[in-house]
């Protein structure tokens, strides 16, 4: 089909979303915050994981939105889900019991063990910026059995240490991750960036680089980490969306408030201007 | 002799029973977000509150640029995809309020804790973290890390907490105070129960019939309620299942356009918090700004569940006959 | 492609999934009552099985007697207002099964943690009792006394459990095993999910669509569910909620007249049990005996809840304009 | 109105569920069990007590069943309820919070501090008689504020000491109940045997007799008891019922299965007998 075709026309968060949904395997149960993830699982069912089912922290199971959700609480979430229930209900008996598969989870810094820092830069008690916090983060980054890391990235993001650790990733690497407590057979998967994809060494749990975006180099994402990044021996660049995915992707958010933000933040804005807000 | 109707004004209500320096918790997820009561709070310039909830949005950041809270113990601040929590942001970062951080799930087992009446309970999460070691005002009693004594594994006992009073807006209640929500209550079943005394808003007043016809819809019975508030559009900008949608472009306004900005901060609450003296003065000026229409445009399409068969035996169907 | 089907015949379910010496979880209060797996598991001839259910009746009891079961942990046996549990209470003084008791909170918080993912529960219940001193076959693990770290109360810490498997009757599922019911459920949901494997026999049925318009009903998403066995009438002689009242004389037979008379209960067992192949050969014989009017008659009055509008918003209602 | 003189024919049940309705008052939230206390509840609810709200450790709370429930997982505890959940709900939001007034308990041994036991007789581990257990009552005697002890009236089950203490009372009398850990303000109220009232003394927590059954005298009581019973200085007969108490337990239970048991228990066996069964 022509539309399995590479796209030639597509943005850095249609790469990102594309990027999540191929770490998606069908059948697969997904705990999904908001954002990017989001749309990255909604493609993926719609295209090569039709039978994976989205969990909410919220509550509900394998919901069927008939919009695109902005928020894990979103009133379509509950209507025709096949549960829906509480917080403890998910965190518990879903995702502490072991039953996911695929967390999503995001920082405002990663570390080369993929440690996650979600809530400050600088010190906790006088930081320099305060983040949101861990929100469900910390528990989706504890039990799936691989949590997949989306950045924003730049190059104070990506650090030898984070300044808080938020989400635990494989701590100091080794197995320094499980002796600390947290189950055998979870941990970071990959790193889904707004340069490259990264994943970890198996023995020693460093994060390396597996693929750059389309446009970059090599160089050009080692330069925006603070330390010596180890590179896949098969390093390529990062496959692009087929035209399928566009299309999808594009269906899943026709007013472009995931897509196309700086833009659809004007029009807000004037509209509020409008509105004597502003 | 029935019991007494506890029905009264949010005034009434927050003015009774809210003092600076309590501790509250206050549903602020999107859904039961109980901005009705946060409003009223602002209003009566409560001071020094220590504030819990899981993942509060913008009326937990209302709170704080307004002053009220003192300390807060949550897991996250932010307005999920519409924008940060500037508020909430620039508060910590000046140093005006102390925060205690959780993850989602500790927080709400630490709520699941007080409300079940036990003093910890224990989970296998927040290992590893900057969570689990670095601790602000509640000191040691955050949390403990022990050995399992049954299986040796390392667990985290987070403390239970009971809020001075509890806060929440949902879909109905009686006079006698028995509340009945529905949807995804992320942590609001835990909140509200921990709370020693129960405050709620809601979009209806109802009959004790209609509350009987669910009984599984009762999130909290009557005698642990102390006042019942009639709000409708109580969450707003929030939603309410089988009520009303969140109001996004309300939404993405307050987070992107106003919360970062003094002076339109202060326009925001001056319209819409001291402004007004109630939710139906809000709701007013709703109409008056934007339209009635632009209000009922936030209605869902009906979507109802089937009917569930209890079934009922009358007294003549004892069964002890062959 | 969708979810393979897990609909399979009793038979093929328990002899699948159960195996002697296994520790199982049997839903057994008066509703969600599991009659038809009981039986196929004494038919099966299954042994040295360790059974746990906060109050069970009748089937604990006929299992206890037919040789199935070698520990029970446990709050209660007996048939309530029925008559006492002869089986039960004559294999204990005879020696011929060990138990663990424990209160029915406590016991239920041993299946809640197990549910859950934790290796204990605390509860403040149990203090001043023989059944926080004496262990049976749990030995140390049965639960421990400890100080709270946080408060200094003396909490008691009852340890986790995950049964091999768990079993339980419902109302309804899908081919993928979603399961719901309603009504009170005692221990259900706990001793349902904290089981490795579940298995669960169901009135009706239903497609997913059915499950999907009341998704507070699910009490165990299909992922969690290995079989799903469409038993009708699998709860006899208890109750299902909306499906069918308690056999009132039929419990108040066999607890005073069969449970405690050796060849009474033999007899039982090879008409109710060895004689027949199912539950369908189960409720042929009943109607052959007593007549069909007679089971017709433990059918409720209707008795519906109103539904609950949750609200839907179409794709076209993102309301992200003004 | 005459039905308010007391009746002249009563039986012991009767008397005993008239005792138990006694002990509510109106507007108390009630934790009850199966048998005579549900029968005395409901005579409450229907005479001075309209107000009394009845939980079941079952799920369900404030029901208004159709028919007298033979037991707390009657399906006609949940229609009409004005909520249903499920054990730990009862257990935990209810009780173990201490919102619970009244909660009554039996047992097959008492002692004179109001432990009791309904676990066995003998040795634990090869007791001579063993009874269903705990069931709700350990947790009812823990937290209720007053717990209600019914008791069949022999003398071996009036000991000096339980063979088991399936529910603490007093434990060792005086302070040690809370000593022991057990919230304040919680314990044994009353003993309503098949031969009098009891109560506690508020020092010592020694049972004492308040009132002896109609027919009985005070020595047949103290011949009934392992210890040297002590007696209240008004020590008087049991109040009877009243004549409308009377006429509504007779409502309740027309077909005599709790009132008239031996004689229900006869017209069962026959009818299992010409069934074939026996």
């Amino acid at each position: 089909m022509s539309d399995q075709k590479y796209a030639k026309d597509f943005t850095l968060p249609e790469l990102m979303i594309t990027a999540c949904a191929r770490e998606i395997k069908d059948g697969e149960r997904v705990l999904i915050g908001v954002g990017l993830p989001l749309l990255g699982a909604m493609l993926a069912k719609r295209t090569h994981a039709p039978n994976c089912k989205m969990a909410y922290e919220t509550g509900s199971f394998d919901s069927m939105p008939s919009r695109t959700p902005f928020s894990v609480v979103d009133p379509d979430l509950v209507p025709r889900a096949l549960f829906a229930g509480q917080l403890t209900d998910i965190m518990a008996l879903f995702l502490q019991r072991g039953f996911i598969d695929v967390g999503f989870v995001g920082g405002a810094q990663v570390d080369k063990y993929g440690n996650l820092n979600s809530t400050c830069f600088g010190d906790y008690f006088k930081p320099d910026v305060r983040f949101p916090g861990s929100g469900g983060a910390h528990d989706f980054g504890a039990f799936a059995r691989r949590s997949l890391i989306v950045m924003v990235h730049e190059k104070r993001r990506f650090v030898e240490k984070c300044d808080y650790v938020t989400t635990p990733g494989y701590l100091r690497g080794g197995n320094t991750r499980y002796e600390e407590g947290l189950p055998e057979g979870t941990g970071p998967a990959a790193v889904i960036s707004t340069r490259g994809v990264f994943r970890f060494s198996p023995e020693t749990k460093e994060m390396y680089l597996e693929t750059y975006h389309p446009g970059l180099t090599v160089d050009s994402v080692k330069e925006n980490v603070n330390w010596d990044l180890k590179v896949s021996p098969i390093i390529r660049e990062t496959e692009p969306p087929t035209e399928e995915q566009i299309r999808i992707i594009r269906d899943l958010d026709p007013e472009g408030f995931f897509l196309r933000r700086g833009e659809y933040n004007k029009k807000i804005k004037a509209q509020a201007e409008n509105m004597g807000w502003l | 002799m029935a019991e007494e109707s506890k029905l009264m004004t949010m005034k009434e209500a927050i003015s009774k029973f809210v003092s600076d320096g309590m501790t509250l918790y206050i549903s602020a997820v999107w859904a039961n977000h109980a901005a009705a009561a946060a409003h009223e709070i602002i209003r009566q310039g409560k001071k020094d509150l220590t504030l819990i909830e899981s993942s509060p949005g913008e009326i937990f950041d209302q709170m704080i640029g307004a002053g009220c809270a003192k300390r807060l113990i949550l897991s996250w601040s932010a307005n999920e995809a519409f924008g940060t929590g500037y508020r909430f942001r620039r508060a910590v970062e000046k140093g005006l309020v102390e925060v205690e951080d959780y993850s989602n799930f500790g927080l709400t087992t630490k709520l699941m804790a007080g409300a079940m009446g036990v003093p910890f309970m224990p989970i296998m999460s927040q290992k590893g973290s900057s969570i689990n070691e670095i601790r602000s005002f509640l000191g040691e009693n955050k949390l403990k890390h022990v050995d399992c004594p049954f299986t040796g594994q390392k667990v985290t006992l987070i403390s239970g907490i009971n809020p001075d009073v509890s806060i929440i807006h949902c879909q109905r209640a009686d006079l006698e105070g028995n509340l009945q929500t529905w949807g995804s209550i992320f942590s609001a079943k835990w909140g509200t129960l921990s709370g020693k005394t129960i405050i709620a808003s809601v979009e209806e007043i109802v009959d004790t019939d209609t509350i009987r016809r669910n009984p599984e819809s009762t999130l909290v019975p009557g005698f642990r309620v102390a006042a019942v508030v009639h709000e409708p559009w109580g969450a707003h900008p929030g939603h309410l299942f089988g009520y009303h949608d969140d109001d996004r472009w309300f939404r993405y306004m307050y987070a992107n356009f106003v919360a970062d900005d003094d002076v339109k901060f202060k326009k925001f609450l001056d319209e819409w918090v001291y402004g007004v003296d109630d939710r139906a003065g809000y709701i007013a000026n709703y109409i008056k700004k934007y339209g009635y229409k632009r209000l009922m445009r936030l209605k869902p399409k009906p979507y109802y569940s089937d009917p569930i068969n209890y079934g009922t035996y009358p007294f003549d169907t004892m069964h002890m006959d062959i």
